[in-house]
């Protein structure tokens, strides 16, 4: 990825200075030097409001939008990929049996609130996330840290938990020992989710603290006036150099699709998040806005219950796959914006099998196959609905609507069953359904986070929904798990995609590519994959 | 011939003949009465026509157009309104004109059934609370006053919350909130017409308590309920769309006139038409509804005649 | 000696009052206080009073239409107080009543012939025939026409409506029928029929009437006994006769005075009493009366005067008399 | 008047008691863990009971009741499941969205709605009053919500006259004294900001007020009808006074009390209908906070926003009894 | 006595409603001297308060309307006067009380309020001085405790007590007439009498010329000069009081007369005109009592008849002064006492 080298404009510093102080006095004086258009405010709209403002405590993807900008990880991801950089951490180093990470931390980077960044702070941030007994993990407050223990496989004294020790070598050098090799754990160390938190801050605020993010990042917390906006501010010591370009950041919160475009359109808001894919084609004929793309991170899918009778039957699945029309799919609920998916793991991922075609449109093909299977006079089947609509998945109803249509075609009736959310994850978890839609969203970058949640046998009764049970996939998968080496993992992660291929426990429909647009006033602003993108090089042009 | 109509007359010197009076040998009754009146009040029966109109419309939905309700050509996505598509084509290529005609089975069927459940429970219940008085009114009465205390969209959401959203149980919802709204009307018709003469009267015949209620309450306490169930169609009505266009009521490819606009609310740039028809599609039959009712309020209004 | 077809003793009858922070009672109107009389078979009782002064409640009270607070309503030797709901309910076939609104006292959605055959219907073994005859008979009597029965009230004159009324009273063939003012909201004109015709029905089936009017010179006309009540009480009681031309209590005397006389050359003197009727809800002290009595006595503001018979059959309630 | 005000409050206990009861049990009769919800389709088995336990979801109902009424009665509505924050923290700012939005409807409503039917009373049978109530019995036919769009539509994105989302333009936000807008920006003495919320308002109140304002209008009509043909109207008029002093002193002051009645109830209606308009406007109010709530399972949210909803409806019901009293001379306890 | 304050001539007020056009007063004329009080007699629904209502431009419109006919005040006609001059008319030169005082009093404004804006619309004074015209007033119609009366609300008072209300506020500008729509059939006969007395001292005392519209007979014969006898809206008959009780001359006013059951007389069967009175109806041809009348004849029912002037200043509606024979007639029905 390029990372756009922006022509360092010369700081206005003592502009920027009236600034500050007129944000403290009121909002009179604020306005009029905004309305000139010198100042660089840049309003980021959204449908939702964040839910907590403590990254570790949420799995919320509007949350971690806002605390990205406030608060920084060990290493980061690359602009529009996975790939990891840098961060917080200069430099690491992973011992031969990968047990023992070694991370070199950045020196004299010191936190919002003037404490210092060091390796101590590291430790305090992890220790409180894996012990539920710590001082700052506020489990009184029903603080949970669920990212942390989906990650690093559950919580201090849990079997699977990988992280055993951490040592504070010196001051800026920090060691994590771990139980077992975990063929993601550096992937994970750029997730958003494990971003440090100010220790003094944690002291300072207690349980609060969801409200008073104090971090390393370019931009300081302001003020959060819940489900309209958030506001934070350029922090002037930030540690890179030149950074952050913009003087105020502000999140909105619109929650209607079209509202957000109206205020894109008429210049209240200059990037939103969300747009909708039929609006793209509009939006790519204005000159005053453009249009982004957010690489693909996850995918949406027509499961099937691989124990329920006629899901049994291996032909009947691929039937049912060359009976589903993704291209319509795709073209209906995504104007385009999505790639019909052939494989359960989006593309560009490590190990994503570009060889694998995936099935056709077909009926013909379907009803041959079912006709095989013996099922010429057609199935009734049940297909279960999800009640909400997900990032996967903008419109459950419709597409189910779409898959019952094409079922139809060629002799399936399916019968749309319709379940609240959350009994609609529990009883799908337990095997209650026969045809289901779900999806599945990226978080780390790793192709574990998909194919070992969603289709390793250990994962029946919870995330393996479809409740597909092959040997060989679970072995391929648990030593993709283990090893450390990068290729040798992809290679096992494509031989299992064949299987899965083959077998078709699901209709990989699509994988989505969200689109935003912007403002053309707006500079740099690349959409990442994770949904979570800093904004420290972003600038507005006049 | 003077003679002949003197004589007639004359006869007519008699305690029992009304004077010059024509004498109307037709009984008319209340009912009757009330019906021709409404007949000749010119909104009431736009109202009647809009109705008549879109049962029509719904019964012969299929024979009206070409298109299924969920014939998709996602080809033919948010086509504006065309020769071929009149009203245009929404987001799944489906024609708008056929799924508001199929759309208006569904909202009179949700406005009647919702409306019967609500006027049966209603009108036992205000019965009881209102004939028989002490603790029973008290408990009922508490109950309604506690279901009102709830401003009822919102009770209905929580109640669909409850149930689980799906058409059946909006209509559901929609019932129950309404229940305590006949049921109220019901106790103080009752009430007050326990204190009228003609029931005192009834009672002073010796009349059992059944045939009081019967035959004299509930018939002379049936008007308001009617006005009300009228007016209450169009409110169901509009309750259900209300639900539907949050998500909780009707699901695809229900072409319920809400959900319809629900999913069009994302299109209001793209392809405003999408929105215009169903929303105009309610108001209308709300609008009817509320002509009617209106019109049998003045009908059925005792102060209104003579 | 006639024989008393009903005998009321001792009639009370309080509504409560509710008010204060709970509801609770804080008071009562005394709408009948301490009421007696007989009523003899085959004469007509009249009550006159004004306005709120008690009579309907009395009436309604030996009907049972209220339940008194206190007293003995005794019908044919039957105390009514200690009847049953369900025997009072079969009892009703003797005893009825014809109400003072001609427009309110009829379901307005039942014709007249469903109106008149209820009353057979719950008392009566008629059959559907001779019910149709029988409604057919009573229209007669009451100056009706036969297919008058298939028509709404609200197709009636107030007269006309009148005679509904009476028609349904008349159905079981009752032997007390209490008339709570059948002519005060008819016109003069009309006022005569009624009255003319409820004279007849009394001569030829032998009825007995409780007249209840306001109206002092319809209450002469068609009693044969009057009784006048105040504020809650019978102040005096006696055939018609005496009562007009010897009124005893200074109210008959006052009330008698006050009626306006279309005669212009046979004009009483006029007592014009002061004030208003206080109200039943907190009676004056003593003699009800006594705050507009012209003749009051200190004895009037602390003794409540017995009802007694003063003379031959002159019932009054009067300290000038004691 | 005292003993009257005290007896109503005494009335509301028996229905607050409903209320509460019947809040909580529609909280807990929502089928769905909100453990899981909160989780989503990732979680495991473990993680979603120890939420749960973390929560407190697993006590019986009753001991749950028993801690939510002794939390109410000491003023805490809970804590929010989704942002863990103090609801009572949260929802004032909520409320105070809603009340401007809900004031502003109102005003609009009693304005044109009370004036309209004045008018068609005075010129009953006029086409003046033909059309003010076709238009009022459209406007109580009216979708709510498709009215809003509709102007969403035209007012902001054709014609680009109003905004059409959020309470205030996002790069100029005010400094919240009192979460009431407009009141802050006169606080502030900041008439540009003052303009900007007055801005936002226009299209949802009056999405929000049609229907009251319909309402109104026919009952004002209609009760002005019935008082300018009373009694006591001709006696004012015989003693020669004009139009004027009778429509207005007398008339709309005894037409006033069923009209004060409809009121009454609308501002109810309107808290629940402001859920619709919220959602469309993307105000930040109570209603979208409440069906939000909902749909994350976030149970003392939805038990305390519906809680605070009703009581604030059956508030202004007894506010509105009160005033009865006030106007009525009549009216003695 | 002789100056004629007021006067209807020929005087047309139809309904014009949904069922047709009702002629509720059709052709009515009479005359109202200084300091005298005519009566208006007749049964429910014969005209008799759309008559005054519409000397006072009160009637509702729609439905109603003054067709044709003149209203002389004064000699002047205010038939078709404006409104603004109406307003000045009203209260101040022809006041008017009506029948129901329960529902005639504003129930949300005192007494004393009301009262004082009577005066205030007519006269410039202080509102002080108002209140004090109108205590005043209150203690001379026979109000006790008049100086708080005036601040309490209608509710607060006795029906009686508000007819004396409406009777000071009707007063209190010293109107040149006064209408009194059945003042006082909404009370008991003992207020009655009060009420009766207070108007009767109010046209001796400030000669005020009373237009009394009642149903008793009795209330006429004790209260007017005059008497004016409608019937479906019309007038059948018109004299004095004395000549109308005694000497009756159209068949209605004697049937009525007979009808009414006496008070000091003995034993007497009450004699009852037939069938119900008759709605005035449009364009009907032929004598309105026809059908109830037994000495109708063939030309009732096909000539409408006019108003046959008699002796002394009296009129009649009936054929029968044509025939000449209809004094004999009746000789023998004339009340006896
Ligand atoms: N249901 C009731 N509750 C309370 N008070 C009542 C009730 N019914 C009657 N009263 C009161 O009892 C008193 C007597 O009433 P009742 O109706 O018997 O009078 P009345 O003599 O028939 O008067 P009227 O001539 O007006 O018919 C009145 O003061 C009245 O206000
Ligand atoms: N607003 C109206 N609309 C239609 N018809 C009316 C209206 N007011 C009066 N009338 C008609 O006018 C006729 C005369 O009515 P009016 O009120 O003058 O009678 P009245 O002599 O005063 O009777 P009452 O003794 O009952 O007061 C009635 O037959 C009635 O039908
Ligand atoms: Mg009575
Ligand atoms: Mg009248
Ligand atoms: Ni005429």
């Amino acid at each position: 990825a390029c990372s756009g080298d922006s022509t360092d404009e010369p700081e206005e510093n003592p502009d920027n200075e009236t600034e500050e102080e007129n944000n403290e006095e009121g909002s009179e004086d604020e306005e009029a030097s905004e309305g000139d258009g010198e100042d660089q405010v840049l309003v980021f709209a959204r449908g939702g409001d964040s839910e907590s403002l403590d990254f570790a405590s949420t799995t919320d993807g509007e949350s971690s939008r806002v605390t990205k900008q406030i608060y920084e990880s060990l290493l980061e991801f690359d602009k529009e990929s996975f790939d990891l950089k840098p961060g917080l951490a200069h430099d690491w180093e992973v011992s031969d049996d990968g047990q023992e990470y070694t991370f070199y931390l950045e020196e004299g980077v010191k936190f919002h609130d003037g404490t210092d960044f060091n390796a101590e702070a590291v430790k305090t941030n992890f220790e409180r996330w894996a012990d539920p007994e710590h001082e700052y993990a506020f489990t009184d407050s029903d603080y949970v840290y669920s990212m942390y223990g989906t990650m690093f496989g559950g919580f201090k004294g849990d079997d699977g938990h990988v992280i055993e020790d951490i040592e504070v070598v010196d001051d800026y050098t920090i060691k994590f020992h771990l139980s077992r090799p975990l063929g993601y754990f550096l992937q994970n160390m750029g997730m958003s989710y494990f971003a440090i938190t100010s220790p003094a801050a944690l002291e300072e605020y207690g349980p609060e603290i969801n409200e008073n993010p104090v971090g390393t990042g370019p931009f300081k917390f302001v003020s959060w006036e819940r489900d309209q906006s958030i506001v934070l501010e350029k922090n002037d010591e930030y540690w890179k150099e030149g950074l952050p370009k913009l003087d105020r950041v502000i999140f909105e919160v619109i929650p209607e699709n079209s509202s957000r475009l109206m205020a894109l359109r008429s210049g209240d808001i200059d990037i939103m998040d969300g747009l909708n894919p039929d609006d793209a084609a509009g939006v790519e004929s204005d000159a005053d806005i453009d249009l982004y793309t957010r690489a693909a991170n996850n995918f949406g899918y027509l499961g099937m219950n691989v124990e329920k009778e006629p899901l049994d039957d291996k032909l009947v699945r691929q039937a049912i796959n060359y009976a589903v029309d993704r291209e319509a799919v795709a073209e209906a609920l995504y104007a385009g914006y999505a790639i019909p998916g052939a494989n359960p793991l989006p593309p560009g991922y490590l190990g994503f099998n570009d060889e694998i075609e995936g099935y056709d449109y077909d009926p013909e093909k379907a009803k041959d196959l079912l006709a095989e299977a013996g099922y010429e006079d057609g199935v009734e089947i049940e297909l279960w609905t999800m009640p909400v609509a997900r990032p996967y998945m903008p419109d459950p109803e419709t597409v189910a609507d779409i898959i019952r249509n094409n079922l139809e075609q060629v002799g399936i009736t399916a019968e749309i069953v319709r379940e609240e959310w959350a009994p609609y994850l529990e009883k799908t978890a337990a095997g209650e359904q026969e045809l289901f839609m779900l999806g599945w969203s990226g978080t780390n970058g790793d192709p574990d986070y998909f194919l070992g949640s969603l289709l390793h046998s250990s994962g029946i009764g919870g995330s393996n929904y479809t409740r597909f049970n092959n040997e060989e996939v679970d072995e391929l998968l648990d030593q993709a798990k283990v090893a450390v080496d990068q290729d040798e993992r992809a290679d096992l992660y494509k031989q299992a995609q064949e299987i899965i291929h083959e077998e078709a426990p699901m209709v990989v429909l699509v994988h989505s590519e969200p689109v935003l647009a912007a403002s053309s006033r707006v500079q740099n602003y690349v959409p990442h994959p994770s949904t979570s993108e800093s904004l420290a090089e972003v600038e507005l042009s006049e | 011939m003077t003679t002949e109509k003197k004589e007639q007359e004359k006869v007519d010197i008699h305690p029992n003949k009304e004077g010059y009076e024509p004498d109307e040998i037709t009984a008319i009754s209340p009912w009757k009465d009330a019906f021709r009146r409404l007949r000749k009040n010119r909104l009431s029966m736009t109202g009647f026509f809009i109705i008549v109109f879109f049962i029509i419309v719904g019964i012969f939905a299929p024979l009206l157009t070409s298109h299924g309700i969920d014939d998709q050509e996602l080809v033919n996505r948010l086509q504006p309104p065309s020769s071929e598509h009149w009203f245009g084509t929404d987001d799944l290529g489906r024609d708008i004109l056929t799924r508001i005609a199929y759309g208006a089975r569904i909202s009179l069927l949700v406005g009647f059934i919702a409306v019967t459940g609500a006027l049966i429970f209603g009108t036992l219940l205000g019965i009881i609370a209102g004939y028989f008085g002490k603790w029973v009114d008290m408990v009922i009465s508490r109950i309604f006053d506690i279901l009102l205390a709830f401003p009822s969209i919102l009770l209905a959401i929580a109640i669909v919350a409850i149930l689980g959203p799906s058409l059946q149980n909006a209509l559901v919802a929609i019932a129950i909130i309404n229940i305590p709204i006949f049921g109220r009307l019901v106790r103080s018709k009752v009430l007050s017409l326990r204190e009228e003469e003609f029931v005192m009267a009834a009672k002073a015949q010796g009349l059992k308590n059944g045939r009081i209620i019967f035959h004299h309450i509930l018939p002379n306490s049936l008007a308001p309920i009617i006005v009300q169930a009228t007016l209450g169609f169009g409110t169901a009505i509009l309750e259900a769309a209300a639900l539907g266009f949050l998500g909780l009521g009707a699901k695809q490819p229900t072409p319920e006139w809400g959900y319809m606009l629900s999913n069009a609310r994302d299109f209001i740039q793209l392809a405003p038409w999408t929105l215009v028809f169903p929303g105009i599609s309610i108001m209308l039959v709300v609008l009817g509804f509320n002509l009617i009712g209106d019109g049998l309020r003045d009908a059925l209004d005792p102060k209104m005649k003579n | 000696m006639p024989t008393p077809i009903l005998e009321v003793n001792g009639l009370k009858k309080y509504f409560d009052v509710r008010g204060g922070v709970f509801g609770r009672k804080v008071g009562e109107v005394k709408a009948v206080d301490d009421v007696s009389f007989t009523v003899n078979e085959g004469e007509i009782l009249g009550i006159v009073g004004e306005s709120g002064c008690g009579k309907s409640t009395t009436g309604k009270s030996i009907l049972r239409l209220i339940d008194p607070t206190d007293g003995e309503i005794k019908f044919e030797d039957q105390n009514i107080a200690d009847l049953s709901a369900e025997e009072m309910r079969k009892l009703r076939k003797d005893m009825q009543i014809i109400f003072q609104d001609p427009y309110a006292s009829l379901n307005p959605r039942h014709t007249v012939e469903k109106i008149i055959s209820e009353p057979l219907l719950v008392h009566s073994e008629l059959n559907h025939e001779e019910r149709k005859e029988r409604i057919k008979e009573l229209l007669e009597v009451v100056g009706l026409r036969a297919e008058h029965a298939s028509r709404y009230p609200h197709q009636f004159s107030g007269g006309q409506r009148q005679r509904i009324g009476i028609a349904r009273a008349l159905a079981n063939n009752p032997k007390l029928i209490i008339c709570d003012e059948p002519v005060s909201a008819l016109d003069v004109s009309v006022q005569s029929q009624i009255l003319n015709l409820m004279e007849k029905l009394r001569n030829d089936f032998n009825l007995t009437y409780i007249f209840i009017a306001h109206d002092l010179s319809v209450v002469k006309h068609i009693s044969d006994r009057v009784g006048v009540m105040y504020l809650g009480g019978m102040v005096e009681l006696t055939n018609k006769d005496e009562l007009y031309d010897n009124p005893m209590h200074p109210y008959t005397q006052a009330l008698l005075s006050a009626v306006p006389v279309a005669d212009p050359d046979n004009r009483p003197d006029r007592v014009i009493l002061e004030g208003d009727v206080p109200s039943p809800s907190s009676p004056p002290s003593g003699c009800p009366f006594h705050t507009r009595c012209p003749m009051a006595m200190d004895i009037c503001k602390e003794i409540k005067p017995e009802f007694r018979e003063v003379r031959d059959q002159h019932f009054v309630a009067c300290h000038l008399y004691d | 008047m005292l003993a009257y005000t005290i007896r109503r409050l005494l009335m509301l206990i028996p229905v607050l008691i409903g209320m509460t009861i019947i809040t909580f049990s529609i909280v807990h009769l929502i089928p769905g863990n909100p453990a899981q919800v909160i989780l989503g389709e990732s979680a495991t088995e473990t993680q979603v009971q120890d939420l749960e336990e973390s929560m407190g979801l697993n006590e019986p109902y009753i001991v749950q009741f028993g801690i939510y009424v002794s939390d109410l009665l000491q003023g805490d509505l809970g804590t929010s499941l989704k942002t863990k924050a103090s609801i009572n923290k949260e929802i004032l700012p909520k409320l105070a969205a809603t009340f401007e939005l809900t004031f502003f409807a109102m005003l609009f409503a009693i304005i044109i709605g009370v004036n309209a039917g004045i008018i068609s009373a005075w010129r009953h049978n006029s086409w003046f009053d033909f059309f003010a109530m076709l238009f009022a019995l459209v406007g109580v036919s009216m979708p709510v919500f498709w009215l809003a769009l509709m102007e969403q539509w035209i007012f902001a994105q054709e014609l680009g006259w109003l905004p059409a989302h959020g309470r205030q333009d996002s790069r100029s936000q005010i400094d919240p004294i009192t979460h009431f807008y407009v009141l802050d920006s006169i606080l502030h003495m900041d008439m540009k900001q003052l303009f900007i919320s007055l801005k936002h308002l226009v299209l949802p109140s009056i999405a929000l007020g049609t229907i009251p304002m319909a309402i109104i209008a026919r009952m004002t009509r209609s009760s002005m009808l019935e008082v300018m043909s009373s009694d006591y109207i001709r006696t004012i008029r015989a003693k020669g006074s004009g139009q004027f002093l009778v429509i207005y002193k007398h008339a709309l002051k005894n037409a006033t009390i069923p009209v004060l009645t409809i009121i009454g109830l609308q501002t109810g209606v309107l808290l629940g209908g402001a859920i619709l308009t919220e959602t469309i406007f993307s105000w930040p109010g109570i209603g979208r906070y409440i069906y939000d709530a909902i749909s994350y399972r976030d149970y003392p949210v939805i038990q305390s926003g519906i809680l605070v909803v009703a009581l604030i409806f059956v508030m202004i019901n007894l506010i509105v009894d009160l005033l009865y009293a006030f106007i009525d001379p009549r009216i003695k306890y | 006595m002789d100056e004629v304050v007021l006067e209807l001539k020929d005087l047309h007020t139809h309904f014009f409603t949904d069922s047709g056009e009702i002629p509720a007063v059709d052709g009515v004329s009479l005359k109202l001297h200084k300091g005298e009080v005519v009566g208006i007699v007749g049964e429910s629904g014969s005209g008799k308060s759309v008559t005054s209502l519409s000397i006072m431009h009160l009637i509702p419109k729609p439905p109603g309307k003054l067709v044709s006919g003149e209203i002389l005040f004064k000699s002047e006609d205010i038939s078709s006067a404006s409104e603004k001059k109406m307003r000045k008319v009203r209260g101040n030169e022809i006041a008017m009380i009506f029948q129901e005082p329960m529902t005639s009093l504003d129930p949300l404004f005192t007494i004393g309020n009301q009262i004082i804006e009577g005066i205030r619309l007519h006269e410039k004074v202080s509102k002080k001085e108002a209140k004090a015209r109108a205590i005043k007033m209150l203690e001379l119609v026979g109000i006790p405790r008049a100086d708080e009366v005036v601040d309490e609300f209608p509710h607060q008072l006795s029906g009686g007590m508000r007819q004396r209300v409406m009777i000071a506020m009707a007063m209190a500008l010293n109107p040149e007439v006064l209408i009194a729509d059945e003042p006082t059939t909404a009370l008991d006969v003992t207020i009655q009498a009060q009420i009766l007395d207070l108007m009767r001292s109010l046209n001796k005392e400030k000669e005020t010329s009373i237009l009394l519209i009642t149903h008793d007979l009795g209330v006429v014969s004790e209260m007017c000069d005059r008497v004016v006898v409608m019937y479906s809206g019309q007038v059948v008959e018109e004299g004095t009081v004395r000549e109308i009780i005694k000497d009756p001359q159209h068949p209605y006013t004697k049937g009525l007369i007979r009808s009414l059951p006496n008070l000091h007389k003995k034993e007497q069967s009450l004699y009852s005109i037939p069938g119900t009175v008759m709605r005035p109806k449009k364009d009907f041809v032929g004598c309105r009592f026809a059908s109830r009348c037994e000495f109708a004849f063939d030309r009732c029912f096909q000539e409408s008849p006019e108003l046959y002037s008699l002796d002394n200043d009296r009129q009649s509606r009936c054929f029968l002064h044509d025939e000449g024979k209809g004094v004999e007639e009746f000789a023998d029905t004339n009340i006896r006492s």
